[in-house]
């Protein structure tokens, strides 16, 4: 049979641990998920694992719960699932048993729940021995000096399962990053607009609305919503940017009759300057 | 024993012996005369070795020359420094070795956690673990299973080898289902590969 | 022969089995308790050794065993070169094994990349790979498929045993990226392949 130092051994120093009041530390780094927290508090409870008290071990689960939340500890969701049912589990454990046949009974649950612990403390057990059994370059030896012997192999290519799927990885993780291109977006400039405008105006008599200078829009380029949404933002920065540039260079006129009224432009009579500018 | 077997025999202690690896008995078996079997000459190898500070060994079915392990403490050769495997991929091995063929969602359902990344990998990486069988259920899950060199590092003539086996067997703490349904359902599967439900991600 | 020099015996032949080099009798004779005479040993050794497929020779006052001289031939002694491959090489057998049968400017499509001459040869050379079927489409180009050598040396029962993607993720093969991508930079792990931008194209 296995020993206790042999278990110990095998806990890295840093696994649970109770501290003198015998309760469990919150060290949650250091459990191996809620089950291996009901382990450790199963061992608590000091008596052959095939004789745990469930109803007991949900109350110290959930106090060990309770106590993670005082301290506002971040708790994964497993642990918070676990809780919740193991407060289920206690609550059906002491109410009478309804008479469901459909689906398994409390005290079924509870079995459940304790073959579970028992199965990962069986698995803790064997890994403590295998990991007790002597060892290839440690206890025991190979040929020191192995001499150079054709068997037969068919291939001398050393190149592990390893190395493979590492490779296919590393093909698949950079298609990954291929995926990640960004588009270019259509949208407008101020450049076409400018030029846009300056070929409009001249034909068009007296103040006209600056939205009639806008482009169409397009159907058959652009798909999404999102899309359309943002090329006619472009559309009207552009516009307005180009008009400010041309009522610079003296070319048209801007008229606004106040904030967030339309904005009006028209070709300039002379090349003196806007007679009248708005705010913009 | 005839002359000619001696010779076979001579020649598989040789082959045995030139190799740092373990060689397995159907490579072997070629270099067997017609009428000489294979077992035979590893029998009585394993016979002449046998207590002796060099021992034949099997290993699943494979075979190779080993110190003993007795003499471990007193032989003062360059050791290899094992690297320190955390707990949990110390228990991802154990839950393989014993469970296995055995899925990664089979090893959560024993485990009650979430296999972090790189447990697996560092079990590959130390040739302990390969892909096993797919499994002939829905979704077609891949199972883990242990290498010949797993074996080879531990000691162990086979799986039937692991220390502890026949006690988890006995108890029926080797069945990887989910815990709720080793109550009511007996299991079929037995120790070999099994019709699990792999859409765990439950607690039990 | 007492126990105490069984013991001995067993020791010495030990660390002789597992030293890479030949041992110094003055090294040996430290192993061995007083009274105990590492000649006496040795020779019995020698003795016990002579006339099977393996010897204890002396080589100027060191001490080895070696395989015995006459079986040399049929030991087929080749000095066996452990060969690396390339990174191409590794990455074309993968994609032939996931992709399969899978036609050369396939691979070269999936790599983004032309396949170097001799990569393909390299994986023919290793019995990994063999031409599979004619496809039945326009130039009927041929395929490459792996072959049972591929399944025996990385230790797969089939090709379905290869883990799929989902599970390459699962033990952390995949996650070989930078944790942070700059958008605007090159793609630096894609070196060795130049025309794979085309899908990109403009809307101006």
């Amino acid at each position: 049979m296995i020993t206790e130092s042999e278990i110990a051994a095998f806990e890295d120093p840093a696994g649970p641990e109770i501290d003198e009041d015998g309760q469990l530390l919150l060290d949650l780094e250091g459990y191996g998920g809620p089950i291996d927290v009901l382990l450790t508090l199963a061992r608590e409870q000091k008596v052959d694992l095939t004789k745990i008290s469930i109803l007991a071990l949900a109350e110290q689960y959930l106090a060990f719960i309770e106590r993670a939340r005082k301290l506002k500890l971040e708790l994964a969701a497993d642990y918070l699932v676990m809780a919740s049912w193991l407060a289920f589990l206690k609550s059906r454990l002491l109410l009478p048993e309804p008479e469901d046949e459909g689906e398994p009974s409390a005290a079924e649950m509870a079995d459940a729940l304790a073959f579970q612990i028992r199965r990962l403390e069986s698995i803790r057990q064997v890994g403590a021995r295998l990991f007790a059994q002597p060892q290839i370059d440690r206890d025991f030896f190979r040929r020191g000096a192995p001499e150079p012997i054709q068997i037969d192999r068919k291939s001398v290519f050393s190149l592990g399962l390893f190395d493979l799927l590492a490779a296919y990885g590393q093909y698949l993780a950079r298609q990954d990053q291929k995926l990640y291109t960004i588009e270019p977006f259509m949208l407008h400039s101020v450049e076409t607009a400018i030029e846009r405008l300056s070929q409009m105006i001249g034909r068009l008599p007296g103040w006209t609305l600056l939205s009639q200078f806008l482009p169409s829009y397009d159907p058959n380029k652009v798909e999404s919503g999102e899309q359309r949404r943002l090329i006619g933002r472009s559309a009207v920065a552009a516009m307005f940017g180009a008009t400010l540039e041309l009522a610079k260079r003296g070319v048209v006129n801007i008229r606004q009759d106040g904030s967030f009224q339309p904005i009006y432009i028209r070709s300039s009579p002379s090349n003196n300057g806007p007679d009248r500018t708005g705010t913009a | 024993m005839s002359a000619d077997d001696f010779d076979t025999i001579r020649l598989i202690e040789a082959l045995l012996f030139a190799s740092a690896d373990a060689l397995p008995e159907k490579e072997l078996a070629r270099y067997c005369p017609e009428g000489v079997s294979v077992k035979d000459v590893l029998k009585r190898l394993e016979t002449d070795y046998s207590g002796r500070g060099v021992n034949l060994v099997e290993r699943g079915n494979s075979w190779a020359f080993r110190t003993a392990a007795d003499l471990g403490d007193r032989l003062r050769i360059e050791k290899i420094q094992a690297r320190k495997l955390s707990r949990a991929a110390v228990e991802t091995l154990a839950v393989i070795a014993y469970h296995q063929p055995v899925s990664r969602a089979e090893i959560e359902t024993i485990r009650g956690v979430a296999t972090a990344r790189g447990t697996l990998d560092v079990l590959i990486e130390a040739n302990w673990i390969k892909p096993g069988r797919r499994r002939e259920t829905p979704g077609r899950p891949g199972t883990w299973v242990t290498t010949e060199e797993f074996l080879d590092h531990f000691g162990l003539s086979g799986l039937a080898d692991l220390p502890g086996i026949d006690e988890l067997k006995a108890t029926g703490l080797l069945d990887k289902r989910p815990a709720i349904q080793t109550l009511t359902e007996p299991d079929e599967s037995a120790d070999d590969d099994a019709d699990t439900d792999d859409q765990t991600g439950s607690l039990f």
